[in-house]
């Protein structure tokens, strides 16, 4: 019925089962080095060929899916996880001090320069998967923030929830009774949107080497091994370059589909 | 065709090179821009600079330079005695600023005789003198110049500093005012290109005619094979060493640090890091240098035999330690190698990758590290070994002694037989893991002749290079 | 309105206060020091105390913040500890090149997204918006230096119709230096007019829905005419939100592609400037960063009522 | 020849009919209205003669004007037809004009459009135009932005906008159904009067049966895509051959039997409210403004009486509920609802709020889509110290669900489930299952089609019967005030200008404002209902 939620469903999910499988099962083990064997083409026994020492691109790919998926993962939950609260603290007291602070807050966010940020918070703590999270995640959650006070805004302006109020719920309640549970579907899409853009984030922080370190594989980093690869062995480029088109494209037309099945307005306008 | 475009990874962060420890300084104005008393040649050899001679006392102890006559300074004036004694006076000054303030430790007073003499005393005689003297960091500066110096280089070299596009690349031009023979090229420019990729493009491109310290070894085949390059494959005075801390358990046990020397497999490093470029080396010493002994059958890649000494350390089960990767792609890919080769005997090394400033604060000044990957490139660097507070922290009396003995000692003879010694001694104590001498590879296009293919010191020497015509 | 520029310029303030703030505490809180790093491995001791005297670096932090924001008040930099130049003069220079290759990229990016966005949103269904649509999918997810990598490889390796990078500089004509910023527009702008026309189609296909769309067609006009009329302006307020977002990005974003072209902008800048822990620069640098967003965001704020006259009354 | 003749018109779109076999005409000059409950197909009748149905919906039949059919024109020739021959206004002016272009560029669109006029001479028949729909030069220039006119003068921006090249027939979709009575005989009456200057044909459609009453010549009655019957105002009215005309206009005409209030005893007390809203500041140093919404209401409600409030839109109606409700504040007087206040230092009194709910008018918005009826209805528990559980909490809305004529079973069905009737009647069922002692209807019955609000008003009558119900009853319909309250108030830019009993201040009003109003006002001729 929805062609984009199929194709991104099948592409996302395909990706997803590979990190999840990666737990206990790889062709090769991922660490493995086998220098004499490096650049190897892809072939019946390297599905996906060999890198430059010789492991197997197929397992590394695998677990490179799982530190995307894992980072982008726990980034965008950050994000959700204090976002959202923020978001509906604002709408219910809007116009108050604190809406103030928090949107003013958000905006600030917003106008630090994020790959910079990244590279500093990197420069502080040192480069690694922990810190990859918390520099997207930070970037994520003024996202989260805006789009939920946004919605919310106009569901206080709701006559059901002027008849909550009339009901005496306390604005609080109302806002984890009413209006988050109608801001669910925004918050999926938008968390689909956003899990993409964390998986590009990831890949661009580990391609500049501020990412999981090695010999956890990642997919930006076997691109920046590839780098100067390219020449000689072509396919360490495209690989994991493919993969994280896919990834991406899976997961945004996910969302697409997920955005016409689950919003009514815009089902509504499609008539 | 007179003009040529030389290409470097590291950009200067400035154009003094006696204010800063910067490779990159020396490599464009190392003998372009600036010349010493004495120069290195791309033989690592010592030949007289600015001096046109020298003469030595009986005891060592007084150096009496002799002046090329009728040198000037690009802006014009006079070099004189009064500028070497400035620039020595300068660089060991008290708030002096120079990266290798320990050159000059050895020298008591500057004296002008003439104009053209000036006499060198010494604290006690020093071997290494005129070796010294040779080094950027020793350059003869004119005072008048030293405000500006870091933006406009004045120095007396065959080439003039015409400009600088902060992050792209540096001018040269020739000076027609040169005191020595006239180099070929009219132009040179100097571009900076971080990025091993764009290195390659660039060069495939033939944007450029020189890449000297070209950072991805595994295109050069490519190079190679193309009638357009030609590669320049030489040797640094980078020994490329796994340092151990040897202050810090398990490291200070004698035998672990033999474990971890017979985990390593230099030939899997050299081919898989470096793409078969490099020496391997048992010492911490240059191959190319005339005393340097081949110590490598010392510490063998026996992963059994490590296994063995661990276990007689009381760690069979191996242990955990830290591996802190500065950025260069030795460093990176080798650690990558090395971690995967340690842990096949049981040491787990969890990989930290630094960047520069990090590695001199935790590693090097805060030596807060197990294991780590360095090239040293300072040429005749073995007297770090003498050194207890040194990064790796190898405190050994003796050693300190041969070391305080050679520094004292003139006689070649004597001194290569200490060398050698000194070589032995670190490598039978296995206070790092000595990988393998860092290679200097350069493309060119097919017609530039003259390029240095060692690299002794940092420069990019440019007098001697020209077109083929 | 003018309550809202005053409102505006306060936060704008008291952001910038705050910015500097965050990114003082986040740079002395990094390991390293300007001097040691300057100095290399061989440096002795009191040489490094000598050079952080010099360098200004021993007095205490708070004085340091202190002199550092008064500088900047005063339109006073500073000057990098590493470079020795004055932090404006570089980063005016790194600027001859960001902001040409921002603006590039973006009137690149605003050429292919704008037709592409309205050409699908006219076709909504058909088979040309299904096209667009998907080449947009497939825009949004191709990580940009990955497309750089591959466009270098094609078209200055294999091709040679470009150099690999480097920037002629100005000085050589308005023509090399164009074409030396082509390949990095390019990889910048693919990703972001993917998205731009993407944020068009939809808000055109809103605008669609509107009523005044349906009296525009009970006036004789063509679809067509009634998209370009009557649908293009309104949707612009979204897409100058965009445009505004992109910019800014473009901006301090591109330290990636400037990498791959070794472009000497503003990003490259920042990023040697932190590995060189050249702290008065990467201060300043991301202090003009925060403040071009904020002006930016501004300036978008100012569009919006352009195309918008109920904006321009009240508030 | 008539100028507009359908035959035949059937519609369908993925196989479900939309219009069956409509068929009738107009002749020039005449004004016929099309009638009947929404959803039966008016709209869509409107839009096929347009051309611009909706993408999916096959169109059979013919529709020919001026003998031309319609139907078998290419997209290109409607293009040229529409604006040139048909013009068409909507019901929703607020949003029928393009907000960032001047209404002097839209006018003067049309004409352009159609390449009638040269640019100069185009803007100065958008002039005229404008002045002939009441937008004098003066007060409207053509530079004047959308968001700058009332909606009566927007209105009159989309008349101008259809009648700029005077068209040979102009359709009106619900043109008045959003503007309050006074601005909606304005443009009936301006209506009426391009039909006569230009000799168009007007196809009316709306389900006011009183407008359609006064102004059609001929009338068609529609229900569920079909033709129910058509003909001459006068002729039909009289006979009124079908039962479904007969149905809608006894529903229109709807009475109820209010039982008699009880002796006066003041339950909700309303004393000099004031309830302001600050305005954007427009100077830097200048106080921001205040827009004064309500200015100073007092009155008071007794227990058992049926109050209505009354006033054209914006007036400050709702306004005034939500402070009574004690969801905002008030900047000056106070409001006692059984002698104790409803907002204390800016808290809600729970104490006072239990005795008081409220109706609102969208039947659609006023409920969390994502809640069952059981939920829904059993919102206003909270205000109780010891809400009902298990047992007693299930009676409570099988209870309030057969007040409201809805079946016990209902409790588990989600909102989208009902029809709009049904879901204000859980609506009213929410607002009594804590047994108010006053309820606020606030445009309860607005949104409704007449039958269903001849229901809904039928069910208010018992409900009082059976429970004594005092209430507050907001709504601009004079027709449905007068008949289920006691006594009204008139309120005109927040103030209360007039009140006392309904049936007085009818017959007899006093205050000019009162008058105009009831002037206003379509009422159907009396000679119908009778016959039924
Ligand atoms: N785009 C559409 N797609 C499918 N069905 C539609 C569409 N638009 C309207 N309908 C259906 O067509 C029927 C007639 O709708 P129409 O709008 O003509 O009613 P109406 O008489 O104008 O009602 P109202 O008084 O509410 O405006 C309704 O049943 C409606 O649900
Ligand atoms: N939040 C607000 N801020 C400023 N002005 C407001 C606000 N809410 C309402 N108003 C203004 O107060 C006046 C009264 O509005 P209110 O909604 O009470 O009118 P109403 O009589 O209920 O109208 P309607 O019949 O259209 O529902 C209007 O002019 C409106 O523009
Ligand atoms: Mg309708
Ligand atoms: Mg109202």
């Amino acid at each position: 019925m929805n062609r984009n939620l199929i194709l991104g469903g099948f592409l996302s999910g395909l990706f997803i089962l590979a990190a999840i499988l990666s737990f206990f099962w790889t062709p090769f083990d991922y660490t493995a080095m086998n220098i004499p064997e490096k650049f190897q083409r892809p072939n019946g026994l390297h599905w996906l060929g060999t890198d430059h020492f010789g492991r197997d691109i197929f397992s590394m790919i695998m677990v490179g899916a799982r530190t995307s998926i894992a980072v982008a993962l726990i980034a965008v939950s950050i994000g959700i996880a204090i976002g959202v609260p923020l978001g509906l603290t604002a709408a219910a007291r809007k116009g108050s001090w604190l809406d103030e602070i928090i949107m003013r807050g958000n905006d600030l966010v917003f106008a630090f320069p994020s790959l910079v940020i990244a590279i500093l918070i990197t420069a502080v703590f040192g480069p690694g998967a922990v810190n990859a999270i918390i520099a997207i995640g930070i970037f994520n959650i003024p996202v989260f923030a805006r789009i939920t006070r946004g919605a919310a805004l106009s569901l206080w302006e709701r006559e059901f929830i002027m008849a909550a109020r009339v009901a005496g719920k306390s604005a609080a309640r109302i806002s984890r009774e009413h209006i988050l549970p109608n801001v669910t579907n925004l918050l999926i899409v938008q968390g689909t949107i956003q899990f993409s853009l964390a998986i590009l984030a990831e890949a661009g922080l580990s391609y500049i080497g501020l990412g999981a370190q090695p010999p956890v594989p990642s997919w930006g980093r076997m691109l920046a091994d590839a780098q100067t690869l390219v020449a000689i062995a072509p396919h360490l480029a495209m690989i994991p370059g493919i993969a994280i088109i896919l990834t991406v494209l899976g997961l945004n037309l996910m969302g697409d589909g997920l955005r016409d099945l689950l919003d009514p307005r815009l089902r509504v306008a499609r008539t | 065709q007179t003009a040529i475009t030389v290409a470097m990874q590291l950009e200067p962060p400035h154009l003094d090179p006696t204010s800063a420890a910067a490779q990159a300084i020396d490599s464009v104005l190392y003998t372009n821009v600036f010349e010493g008393l004495t120069k290195f040649q791309g033989d690592g050899s010592i030949v007289p600079g600015l001096a046109e001679s020298w003469d030595i006392s009986e005891d060592g102890l007084v150096y009496t330079f002799h002046l090329h006559d009728g040198v000037k300074f690009h802006d014009g004036t006079t070099m004189d005695g009064e500028d070497v004694k400035f620039s020595l006076d300068r660089a060991r000054a008290e708030d002096s600023t120079n990266a290798q303030k320990a050159l000059f430790a050895a020298v008591d007073t500057v004296e002008v005789v003439d104009p053209l003499t000036v006499k060198v005393t010494l604290k006690e005689p020093n071997g290494l003198f005129l070796f010294n003297m040779a080094w950027g960091d020793a350059v003869i500066v004119a005072p008048e110049s030293i405000e500006n110096i870091k933006t406009t280089p004045i120095g007396t070299g065959a080439f003039k500093f015409v400009s600088w596009t902060q992050g792209d690349k540096i001018e040269l031009a020739r000076n027609a005012d040169y005191w020595g023979a006239a180099p070929a090229l009219e132009t040179a420019t100097f571009k900076f290109i971080s990025d091993p990729t764009a290195a390659f493009a660039a060069m495939m491109a033939e944007d450029i005619d020189v890449f000297s310290g070209f950072p991805a070894p595994e295109n050069l085949p490519q190079f190679e094979a193309d009638p357009r390059f030609q590669v320049l494959v030489g040797s640094t005075e980078g020994e490329t060493i796994l340092a151990m801390n040897n202050k810090r358990p398990p490291f200070d046990n004698v035998k672990v640090r033999e474990a971890v020397a017979h985990a390593i497999d230099r030939q899997a490093i050299i081919d898989g890091a470096m793409f078969g470029y490099g020496t391997p080396i048992g010492t911490h010493f240059a191959p190319h240098n005339p005393d340097y002994e081949d110590l490598t059958a010392l510490s063998n890649h026996d992963p059994e035999k490590s296994k063995a000494l661990l276990a007689e350390a009381g760690m069979a089960d191996g242990f955990s330690t830290t591996l802190h990767l500065p950025p260069p792609s030795y460093a990176r890919r080798g650690g990558e190698i090395i971690a995967a080769q340690l842990a096949a005997v049981g040491i787990k090394a969890e990989i930290v990758n630094v960047e520069w400033a990090q590695w001199l604060e935790t590693v090097f000044r805060g030596k807060d590290f197990g294991l780590t990957i360095v090239s040293h490139t300072e040429p005749m660097d073995i007297g770090i070994y003498a050194r207890p507070d040194y990064y790796f922290q190898y405190d050994n009396k003796a050693f300190q002694d041969l070391m305080a003995e050679l520094n004292r000692t003139t006689d070649p003879a004597k001194r290569s037989e200490m060398l050698k010694q000194a070589q032995e001694m670190i490598a039978k104590d296995y206070v790092n893991g000595y990988l393998f001498q860092l290679a200097m590879l350069s493309v060119a296009k097919a017609g530039v002749e003259g390029l240095w293919v060692n690299a002794p010191t940092a420069a990019v020497d440019l007098t001697v290079v020209k077109w083929k015509q | 309105m003018l309550r809202y520029v005053l409102k505006r310029l306060l936060s704008l303030v008291l952001s910038l206060v705050v910015a500097s703030l965050v990114i003082f505490a986040v740079i002395e809180v990094a390991p390293g020091d300007p001097a040691s790093f300057m100095l290399g491995v061989n440096a002795q001791p009191d040489t490094v105390a000598a050079l952080r005297s010099e360098l200004g670096l021993d007095v205490p932090k708070w004085q340091r913040y202190l002199t550092w924001v008064g500088g900047m008040v005063q339109g006073e930099f500073g000057t990098s500890y590493t470079y020795r130049t004055p932090v404006a003069q570089m980063v005016a220079d790194r600027l001859k090149v960001s902001l040409p290759l921002a603006l590039y990229a973006l009137a690149l990016s605003t050429l292919i997204a704008f037709p592409a966005g309205i050409y699908a949103a006219a076709r909504r269904g058909k088979a040309g918006d299904v096209a667009v649509m998907g080449a947009t999918q497939l825009g949004v997810a191709v990580p940009n230096f990955w497309f750089a990598m591959m466009m270098v490889l094609i078209f200055a390796i294999n091709l040679r119709w470009f150099g690999a990078g480097g920037f002629a500089g100005w000085e050589k004509g308005i023509g090399p230096a164009l074409k030396s910023l082509t390949l990095p527009a390019i990889s910048l702008a693919l990703p972001q007019a993917a998205i731009l026309a993407r944020v068009m189609r939809s808000a055109l296909l809103d605008i669609l829905g509107e009523d005044f769309m349906r009296t525009a067609r009970a006036k004789g006009l063509s679809r067509r005419q009634a998209l370009w009329r009557h649908g293009v302006r309104n949707a612009m307020i979204p897409v100058l939100t965009i445009l505004g977002l992109q910019f800014s990005f473009l901006l301090a974003g591109a330290i990636i592609i400037e990498n791959v072209f070794y472009l000497p902008g503003l990003g490259r800048l920042v990023f040697q400037a932190i590995s060189s822990r050249d702290l008065i620069v990467v201060e300043s640098v991301v202090m003009l960063l925060v403040f071009a967003v904020i002006t930016v965001n501004f300036a978008v704020d100012l569009a919006y009522a352009a195309v918008d006259p109920r904006l321009r009354t009240r508030t | 020849m008539s100028l507009l003749q359908i035959d035949g018109l059937s519609l369908d779109i993925h196989k479900t009919a939309i219009l069956k076999d409509v068929s009738f005409g107009i002749e020039p000059g005449e004004i016929v209205a099309v009638t009947g409950e929404s959803g039966s197909g008016k709209s869509m009748t409107a839009l096929a003669v347009m051309g611009l149905l909706p993408e999916r919906m096959q169109a059979q039949g013919a529709i020919r004007l001026d003998g031309q059919d319609l139907l078998a024109l290419s997209e290109a020739q409607m293009c040229r037809m529409r604006g040139q021959m048909v013009g068409m206004v909507f019901q929703e002016p607020m949003t029928a004009l393009n907000p960032v272009k001047t209404i002097g560029d839209q006018v003067a669109e049309t004409i352009l459009i159609h390449k009638a006029m040269p640019r100069d001479e185009a803007y100065v028949r958008a002039r005229e135009v404008l002045d002939r729909v009441g937008l004098p030069a003066g007060r409207f220039p053509l530079s004047r932005y959308p968001h700058e006119l009332s909606g009566g003068q927007r209105q009159r921006v989309v008349i101008a906008m259809a009648i700029a090249l005077r068209p040979k027939l102009l359709i009106a979709d619900e043109p008045t159904t959003a503007l309050d009575v006074t601005t909606q005989a304005q443009i009936l009456e301006l209506l009426k009067g391009l039909v006569d200057d230009f000799g168009m044909g007007l196809l009316m459609i709306t389900h006011d049966l009183a407008v359609v009453a006064d102004m059609a010549d001929r009338i068609v009655v529609m229900r569920h895509g079909e033709v129910m019957e058509q003909g001459p105002t006068r002729a039909l009215l009289a006979e009124m051959k079908h039962p479904y005309t007969r149905a809608l206009f006894k529903a229109s005409t709807h009475k109820v039997d209010l039982p008699p209030a009880p002796a006066p005893a003041p339950l909700l007390q309303v004393r000099n409210v004031v309830r302001e809203y600050r305005l954007p500041r427009t100077k830097l140093f200048a106080p921001p403004g205040v827009f004064r919404a309500v200015k100073g209401v007092s009155f008071t409600l007794n227990r058992g009486e049926r109050l209505g409030l009354v006033g054209e839109s914006g007036c400050g109606k709702s306004t005034l509920t939500r402070a009574l409700l004690g969801l905002e504040e008030v900047q000056a007087g106070e409001i006692l609802l059984d002698g104790e206040p409803v907002l204390s230092g800016g808290r809600p009194n729970l104490k006072v709020r239990r005795k008081m709910q409220v109706v609102f008018q969208d039947p659609f918005g006023s409920f969390n889509p994502r809640h069952r009826v059981d939920r829904l209805i059993t919102e206003p528990f909270h205000l109780l110290d010891t809400p009902p559980t298990g047992k007693a909490r299930e009676n409570a809305i099988s209870e309030a669900l057969m007040a409201v004529g809805l079946r016990p079973a209902d409790a588990r069905k989600y909102i989208h489930e009902f029809s709009g009737g049904q879901r204000q009647r859980i609506a009213i069922a929410r607002a009594l299952i804590i047994r108010p002692e006053l309820i606020l209807f606030d445009e309860a019955v607005s949104a409704l089609d007449v039958s269903v609000r001849a229901q809904i008003l039928d069910l208010l009558a018992d409900l009082c019967r059976a429970y004594d119900l005092t209430y507050l009853f907001i709504s601009h319909d004079l027709s449905v005030v007068r008949t289920v309250t006691d006594r009204v108030m008139v309120m005109q830019a927040g103030e209360i200008v007039e009140q006392g009993v309904t049936q007085e201040v009818f017959d007899n009003p006093r205050h000019a404002y009162t008058r105009k109003l009831i002037a206003a006002a379509p009422v159907l001729p009396e000679f119908a209902g009778a016959k039924a």
